[in-house]
């Protein structure tokens, strides 16, 4: 099982901060395909993406037990 | 002589060397909002030796909710914010050398004002004027602080030049992001933890205790109780075109000399001439057409559903409409 | 009418609903010092209906490094800080209803003043305080977020009677800790930090959205780059004597009519009486002593190498020593 | 092996932030002994002390693997 953290705006379109996306492994392109389908989540593109607090890329790989974390940027100040 | 630091100087890691070196130093603030405000106030507070203002905006009502160092008088006068931020910040601390200019932050506008400039806190309010700024500080070698916030949420990380990844290695390209304060709202205690960061990051970086630096990029949601720091070393990419090894700094284009932008979320047109405006003639010629409020930096006036702010610097703010075309119009029915 | 509070209620959690919420609340904060007007500043930009302030001291200049409702001139005037932040405050937004008492927050002088409070900050800087506080609260039945800093370090709690464990479940007894502002430093953002927390869950308990409060203890020491979220619900005791079953409040004996106190840190001894002082006769009588300052709240001598400060309350500061019986002896050699 | 974090004034006196100490499981109130006799922190008394971020008492066990903060009150504001 993997965690899913949404910040900010994703958190909104989805109604909670978090998700368990049931899979033993996974790419963090493949789990933003799937995130965008079944939750309409387009909005994953051109978010930071970091995998147990490390910064990651959509190549990086996801495994059972790990937290993922997509943080949009957010512009205010 | 130190004695209105004394609080800061029994903190170990300042001392006494540190405050010494506080003193000697120069910051530039870009941007007096709400995370300029905060900053402005604690650097000062601290004793900094030198501080620079730059904003392009005036202090309106819907400001006070967060920003820290206006008053309703400030709306009132229609007070630029570089310049009500200094008056206030200079009865804070009249030690203290500020400089504040009314000015938009271009990079045209920024190159005569940072060159002996220790450090630099960015407190924009949009990501075109940060990836200007992460250009410009790599190319002159300045360490800046990156901060947001929106919501109950809000991040900041630190950039050293030649050592950390850069904005446009972390982010890849400027983000289309829907999520600015005029949009979805903000709250004062997300500004205060995006403040304390950079302020706490930047009296490291002024008293030389480099090794206490985060490193890491903070994420948080105060609503929803959330606090992360994420290790962002290995976003560094050698061939980024800000760090990375051939440098083309795409952020740094020369600005055309009159230029619009939309200011997201607040249904507001910027028209930019590089010519300055005398107000006084601009008065006497549009109280024709209806009344206008006037003081030494600004002129406003309201015109059909608009309300146009013109300021000295060339600059004019077309609120009511997010239409360029539309606000070209009204723009040169008054002024053109 | 609620345009000036617009970018809150564009917050989702806040909206119209916990807009029209905040300004039917009453808050009481006790303390005006660095957590005090930062929690108060942020109650006032946000619209609150009513704030009380208490606090026994005045404007000092070492206050100044970390206190942002004051300024030079308060320091120069000697303004208790109830008063000065009272007028800081509503040049902010004079909408707001605010009153302030320049007290000792002791259980006497509150009990008067929490009858209508729907929430408490605490903005204290000491554990007993706190722990009468505490005592008070849980025979009162109010909510109170505890908030404290030292160095780059703090912690807050938000303890609801009847819910959560009380800081007498928390802590014991009343720790005896050194670490004070006054003995080891702080900086600012520290205290941007504790007050972040304690306006955020204010902000949820004036709104009414229970469910989002926090429910952890967070500690965090910004110069080390901590953050720690603790879960204490375990800590609750049932044999709790401040929330247990059969509460005997410890905390709330009655005070003494004259009484002496160390202020930690400080170098300075207050002594407390129950009667009121006429500061115009004690000027006439002291000024053929020394020079006095002298204004609406308290009058100051410089005496030896002593300064001793008189308020109206029946309070004298006596700064320069730690040491009770020197501080009586100086006391009753001027006013006794 | 256990990890112990420091706090505020025990982090001063002992020059950093945290320690390890090589054991399978020990009761907290031993901990806090050991930590008295081997680096003098004779502030522990009075300080509050969590377990992997959970309140934790004296009479608490912590086991290798385990983190173990103390965090002394501080008092200012």
């Amino acid at each position: 099982m993997i965690k899913v953290l949404l910040f900010a705006h994703l958190q909104e379109k989805l109604g909670k901060d978090q998700l368990d996306i049931e899979t033993n492994q996974i790419k963090i392109s493949e789990l933003k395909h799937k995130l965008k389908d079944q939750y309409y989540l387009n909005e994953l593109d051109g978010v930071m993406t970091a995998i147990n607090e490390e910064y990651a890329t959509d190549e990086d790989v996801v495994k059972s037990g790990d937290t993922v974390a997509f943080i949009p940027p957010v512009s205010g100040g | 002589m130190f004695d209105r630091y004394s609080r800061q100087i029994l903190f170990k890691p300042i001392g006494e060397n540190g405050q010494q070196n506080i003193v000697l130093k120069h910051v530039l603030i870009i941007g007096c909002g709400a995370l300029g405000s905060g900053n402005a106030e604690n650097l000062v507070r601290a004793g900094i030796g030198k501080l620079t203002l730059i904003d392009r905006d005036y202090v309106e009502l819907s400001n006070l909710q967060r920003q820290q160092l206006y008053t309703e008088k400030n709306v009132h006068d229609q007070i630029p914010k570089a310049l009500a931020a200094k008056t206030r910040l200079q009865e804070i601390n009249s030690e203290v050398e500020i400089e504040s200019f009314v000015l938009d932050a271009t990079s045209n506008t920024l190159y005569p004002i940072i060159k002996d400039i220790d450090l630099v806190i960015d407190a924009t309010d949009n990501f075109e004027t940060r990836f200007m700024l992460n250009d410009l500080m790599q190319k002159q070698g300045i360490p800046w602080i990156f901060g947001s916030c929106v919501g109950s949420t809000g991040m900041s990380y630190t950039i050293f030049p030649g050592k950390t990844p850069c904005l446009q290695c972390l982010l890849g390209t400027i983000p289309v992001s829907g999520a600015t304060c005029d949009s979805v709202g903000i709250i004062s205690p997300a500004v205060q933890m995006v403040v304390a960061h950079q302020t706490t990051e930047a009296l490291k970086i002024l008293v030389e205790d480099t090794k206490a630096l985060r490193t890491k990029l903070i994420t948080f949601d105060l609503w929803n109780n959330h606090y992360h720091l994420i290790n962002v070393n290995r976003a560094k990419k050698t061939d980024c075109p800000t760090c990375g090894k051939t440098p083309s700094y795409p952020n740094l284009n020369d600005e055309s000399s009159t230029k619009t932008e939309v200011l997201c979320g607040r249904n507001t047109v910027q028209i930019r001439t590089s010519k300055k405006l005398n107000l006084d003639i601009l008065a006497s010629r549009l109280q024709k057409i209806a009344p206008v409020k006037h003081n030494d930096f600004l002129l406003s006036i309201e015109y059909e559903s608009y309300r146009l702010v013109f300021f000295r610097d060339g600059r004019t703010l077309v609120h009511g409409t997010d239409s360029v075309e539309k606000a070209k119009t009204i723009y040169n029915q008054l002024a053109g």
